[in-house]
């Protein structure tokens, strides 16, 4: 067997001839006749609303990480470098859709009107993640590697049951949308999704993020060909997208999303990008991936091409970057305090919810322990 | 759930364990739409067991799927399902072939709630035809009610006569908690009479099967039959058994067994399953932390042994029995 | 939905242009560019051989059913009509090679030189498979769907690991050859298997036989695309053979074993066949499929074709045939009589190979057992 | 194995937990090319704890391989390299995710000897780093050992010091059974000594840790330390805990723990696991069962409650910890 990390090197920088690409690194618009057409509707503001996404998301996302170097997170796993590929699909979708995330999509929930701030609980420690996946139809995080592509394939068929599929009503026809890793796709649960998603024709799409590598495996170690094939072999439609542009991610996926809402069934979208940090701030990439990989990967950064393209064509000026840093900093004051001010749990709180129904074994459990935690009151701090 | 099973014809029906079943989902299915029946082969085979008989054919395939072969993909979807809004009940074509669901069922199933700080609800049933005795091979036989008793998050409870079947079928389907349920598929063709008016007693409490004073025999499932049984041969030799049916593994309601032992004094567990972290194991501790002054002997478990379920021509001498019970009886005594 | 019986009833009749045929329904040899070349070597002799295969162990399974009517067996997984899909793919395998069946390939273990009655051991219940299955290299019989699939991957990788693929020497070179069924197809494992298999490239042939059925449920339940092609989505190379031709067979699965012996990975072969029973001796297929489908397979028999070119191109004369049919009724008889011959188990034979090394809760239970058996030696036959 | 290893320098070296699983793990590559350690990013990063260190660029990808990330996938390919003649030594990266290997390592790794008649053996240990108290998220603090101790046919142990760590891995390596070999992660790096030339204790035999005359504290992995803490804290007040390191949970070393509490009349059993069918259970009912005219109270159980394992944050109340150890004791003599 050949050393992979060399063999990966190369093959993990460019995405190859199928590769959908609108915008290019250095921010030049290129034409496409199937997704351009899908992207034409985007007005300037439109796009500037997708810069200030992007840099508000990798905002947020730094401010967590110093969060957690300074200790008020347990664990953060960063999105950096793929903040494209997150807003790209999450503006894509319309409200009635439904969201599966990981526990790394929180430029995703950005898109779902999701406060960052509501992320951070599961890191912190204070909860499992404790929101209400209904209020923004944003699932929880998933962290058990390409669980949720079941769910969101069963999410789907509950819609087909519903009604809410192909009936041309474009505030009724709904549509899922599941995102996972590359290093997920090698999980029994996702290519039983595809199963299920395909053999019942439902409304998914399953969107890949192929940041290159799954902790310190590189993805050839979860695929030989391209991931996007896979669908090949389950009979649905696969299409590699640059997932460090924006407009193509946008376009790719409102594409898919469509298909599925129409009754067509299930895409598999490969977004083509690159894990810029660390795995999660318990990771060290340094011992497993050379610098040169990620130096060449920062010439394709999503925000960089995205500015260049507006500042080029005069779709923004510098008072508009100015303003959006300025609103980047307030957002990361926002989640600065938002996460400070996240109170510790009371004790009794890990009793509830465990069921939703009567449960003797708990409230025995529960009464036990409230009083003899009581028992230290007196004891002052150490309980 | 069971306010509207009770506008069924006020009357009483002879029936099997499976039929109850069958009856207890078409019920469920007709008092809510939300309801769904989904697994391998439940469509117009009507399931190995014919449990789900007929059901496709009055509810339609979008009610009663028929799912590719792939038991974490069953469950799995249940829990999308769910989460749009749907009750589904799912069957696992045997015992032995609940483990590529496992992941699913721990992971997501029993703790998404939790995850959720009580915002999403997961109400799905996990219809598992259990247990031996019925001859046939490797994973066709097993009981591994235990590994989900010990999850935190599942119910668990299993029938043990026909008027069980139909009314605990339905309190599973209208608990807003997942619920395991175990079906002692050897005595799926006993008979019994249903009563389709009554209100039935909690889902999650034991039933006295059969009053005694000498010692108390707590069974579930098909080792129900086999204590009863065992209890009328000893009340011929003068000894009178307790019979408890305990009905509910996940909670356990280990105050009817507290009851039953602070009269008898002894206690004997059976189960089918390897005693070893089996329910015997379980019951014995608790039980024996609230009768610690009124046990008259340790309380001794009649269950598996420690190998993998045996080849057919086994099961005879492997299975607890009539025998097996009354000589743990009997060995209770000796203390 | 629609109704999947009706849809399925028509494209599960014929393999579609992709099907690698060599000898037509009629017994007509076809040329094919790729595979007829695997054939050549063939002798009259050779054909002979196949055809008497496939009549053992059709005569053999026969008696396997009659056994289970009688009582004899507690269940029996009749391969009825897929002679020449377990024949041709046996017949190709090489001393060396290892074989992981699923419950059903009684066929393939006729090729590997088991006899027919250690087969019976299971099906009577009298031992969970019980054979050595160094002996034949013919492993144990897997119940749990597509388990198998994996052991048959690793034990490739293992064959990697000894350094016995792509030598070049013909008696060192080994592959793995895993059966299962469409319905399989669906499980995680068999798709973890193409996942590992394609990533190692791993000696490993994986031998989908497509019985159209399992049980109850017709393949579009399991995929929409036909079997073989999932394969592409892992990328490596996916026949469909038909698998009532033991030819075709035999060619396209010599060709996949030597790719994996030489160390070019593996392949899928799909043999388009059909269950001409019961699932199995318990099934009751009246209640699902409509007879008319059985009959359009009855004109593809496996057998008929054969026989009909061995007696057109004069290869074999009535003598032979009569002949073949003899040691058919011997081989029954020889199956009648192991089976009955089979003693049960004693019973503290249950508690024997649970470990290999002491375990002295087994040891309890067994001398505890013993005893208590004993205990009942003087009321007599009811223990 | 322990021969070969002895033919290691005779010395006494210090080391960590993590360190002591590493140093015989090499050993055990050492002394038989057929070992293989695999699972994911064992090899250049050599694992999230480390515990594979080195030994990527020492042993080659061969024989420490970097799977694809499916855990089924890695427990069914290490069988059918342990049919091909290997000894694959499979990390799981952490307590939570083995359940998608769950069916391969019950249905098959299990199970497989034992339909074979004796014919096939599978060598394989499976390493979990299990248990909390790391400040993760879900998934990442749990204890499943209960789920693989109720299955025939494997083994379970779990070692709570370096030199049972660098021991324990190499015995359980030259097991010709299948080993689930449960690591206390949040104890890796506490340090201790580690002769490598003495010859081990059995891997399947319980150690007094502790002596002690008043009552026994029957612990494993995490929760050792911890009994051993509460003992020495008694010792102050004048009550003499005798702690036992069970070591083994299948096969259970029972008759050590009935010597125990034989002595001491009175037995504490303490686990993260959740108490309701967790270890405790087996051990109370088995040795109350032995020792029933010894016992002044009934076997008190300190392990996890009914819900899943909490947000960190909850995690100083969740676990078991001194406190909850000596209020058991107390409740033990007030029996
Ligand atoms: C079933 C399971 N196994 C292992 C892990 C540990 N783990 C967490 S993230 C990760 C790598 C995931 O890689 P990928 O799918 O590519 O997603 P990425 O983190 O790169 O976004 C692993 C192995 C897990 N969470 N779940
Ligand atoms: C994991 C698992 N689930 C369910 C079963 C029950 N079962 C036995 S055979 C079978 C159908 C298999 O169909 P297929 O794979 O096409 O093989 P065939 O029997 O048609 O040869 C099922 C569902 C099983 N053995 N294992
Ligand atoms: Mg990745
Ligand atoms: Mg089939």
């Amino acid at each position: 067997m050949t050393d992979t990390a060399v063999g990966a090197g190369r093959s993990r920088l460019d995405g190859g001839p199928d590769l959908v690409q609108l915008l290019t690194p250095e921010g030049e618009r290129l034409e496409h006749p199937e997704y351009s057409p899908l992207v034409e509707h985007l007005t300037a503001q439109d796009l500037r609303g997708m810069y200030r996404d992007l840099v508000l998301v990798r905002r947020a996302d730094a401010e967590a990480t110093a969060l957690q170097r300074q200790g008020e997170l347990g664990i953060w796993v960063s999105l950096l470098g793929q903040e494209a590929a997150q807003i790209g699909s999450g503006r894509a979708t319309r409200q009635q859709d439904y969201v599966f995330p990981t526990y790394r999509e929180h430029g995703v929930a950005w898109t779902r009107d999701v406060d960052p701030v509501t992320l951070l609980g599961l890191y912190r420690g204070v909860n499992q993640g404790g929101w209400d996946p209904t209020k923004n139809n944003f699932h929880l995080y998933t962290i058990v590697i390409g669980s949720q592509t079941l769910h969101a394939t069963g999410y789907a068929m509950g819609i087909q049951r519903d009604g809410a599929v192909g009936t041309g009503d474009a505030d009724r026809d709904a549509a899922v949308i599941a995102y996972f890793g590359d290093g997920a796709s090698a999980q029994g649960d996702v290519n039983e999704a595809f199963v299920f998603a395909s053999v019942f024709n439902a409304p998914v799409v399953f969107f890949c993020q192929n940041n290159q590598w799954a902790i310190s495996e590189p993805n050839e170690r979860q695929t030989r060909i391209p991931l996007y094939q896979r669908a090949r072999g389950f009979g649905f439609p696969g299409v590699r997208v640059d997932g460090n542009d924006v407009l193509a991610t946008y376009a790719v996926t409102t594409q898919a999303l469509d298909r599925a809402r129409n009754g067509e069934g299930p895409t598999l979208v490969e977004a083509f990008t690159y894990r810029m940090g660390a795995h999660t701030t318990s990771d060290d990439p340094t011992r497993y991936r050379i610098e040169a990989e990620v130096e060449e990967w920062k010439l394709k950064d999503p925000i960089a091409r995205l500015k260049a393209y507006l500042a080029r064509g005069g779709d923004a000026d510098q008072d508009f970057f100015d303003q959006i840093e300025k609103e980047a900093d307030e957002l990361a004051a926002h989640v600065r305090k938002g996460c400070l001010e996240m109170p510790n749990p009371h004790p009794d709180e890990m009793f509830q919810h465990a069921y939703r129904e009567p449960y003797p074994l708990v409230d025995e459990e529960r009464a036990w322990f409230a009083q003899y935690h009581a028992s230290f009151e007196g004891e002052g701090a150490e309980k | 759930m069971t306010e509207t099973s009770s506008e069924a014809p006020t009357t009483v029906v002879q029936s099997t364990i499976a039929k109850g079943i069958t009856m207890g989902l078409r019920a469920a299915m007709e008092a809510e739409p939300k309801v769904l029946v989904m697994g391998e082969d439940v469509g117009k085979l009507g399931g190995v067991f014919r449990v789900t008989d007929g059901l496709q054919k009055d509810f339609g395939e979008d009610r009663v799927i028929d799912t590719p072969l792939a038991e974490s993909g069953i469950i799995g979807t249940a829990i999308g399902m769910a989460l749009r809004g749907y009750r589904p009940v799912c069957e696992i074509q045997f015992d032995g072939f609940i483990f590529p669901a496992y992941d699913q069922i721990v992971t997501q199933l029993a703790k998404m709630g939790y995850r959720s700080g009580g915002s999403v609800k997961l109400p799905i049933v996990i219809r598992v035809p259990f247990g031996g005795g019925i001859g046939a091979v490797e994973h066709h036989s097993e009981s591994p009610e235990a590994y989900f008793a010990h999850t935190p998050g599942l119910r668990v409870v299993s029938c043990s006569n026909p008027a069980d079947a139909y009314w605990m079928i339905q309190q599973a389907i209208a608990s807003d908690d997942p619920v395991m349920f175990f079906e002692p598929k050897r005595r799926y063709w006993e008979k019994g009479q249903v009563d389709t008016s009554v209100t039935p007693m909690p889902l999650h409490q034991a039933r006295v099967a059969r009053e005694g004073t000498d010692v108390t025999v707590a069974a579930y499932g098909p080792m129900v039959t086999t204590s009863l049984a065992a209890a009328q041969a000893a009340a011929d030799d003068g000894i009178s058994i307790e019979v408890i049916d305990l009905r509910t593994l996940s909670p356990l309601d280990v105050d009817t067994i507290e009851a039953s032992v602070n009269k008898t004094g002894r206690l004997v567990t059976v189960h089918e399953a390897t005693t070893f972290l089996g329910m015997g194991a379980e019951i014995a501790a608790r039980v024996t932390e609230r009768c610690f002054y009124s046990m008259e002997a340790p309380v001794l478990r009649v269950g598996g042994f420690h190998i993998p379920y045996p080849a057919s021509r086994h099961e005879e001498e492997y299975l607890p029995d009539l025998d097996r019970v009354l000589d743990a009886v009997d060995r209770s005594f000796a203390f």
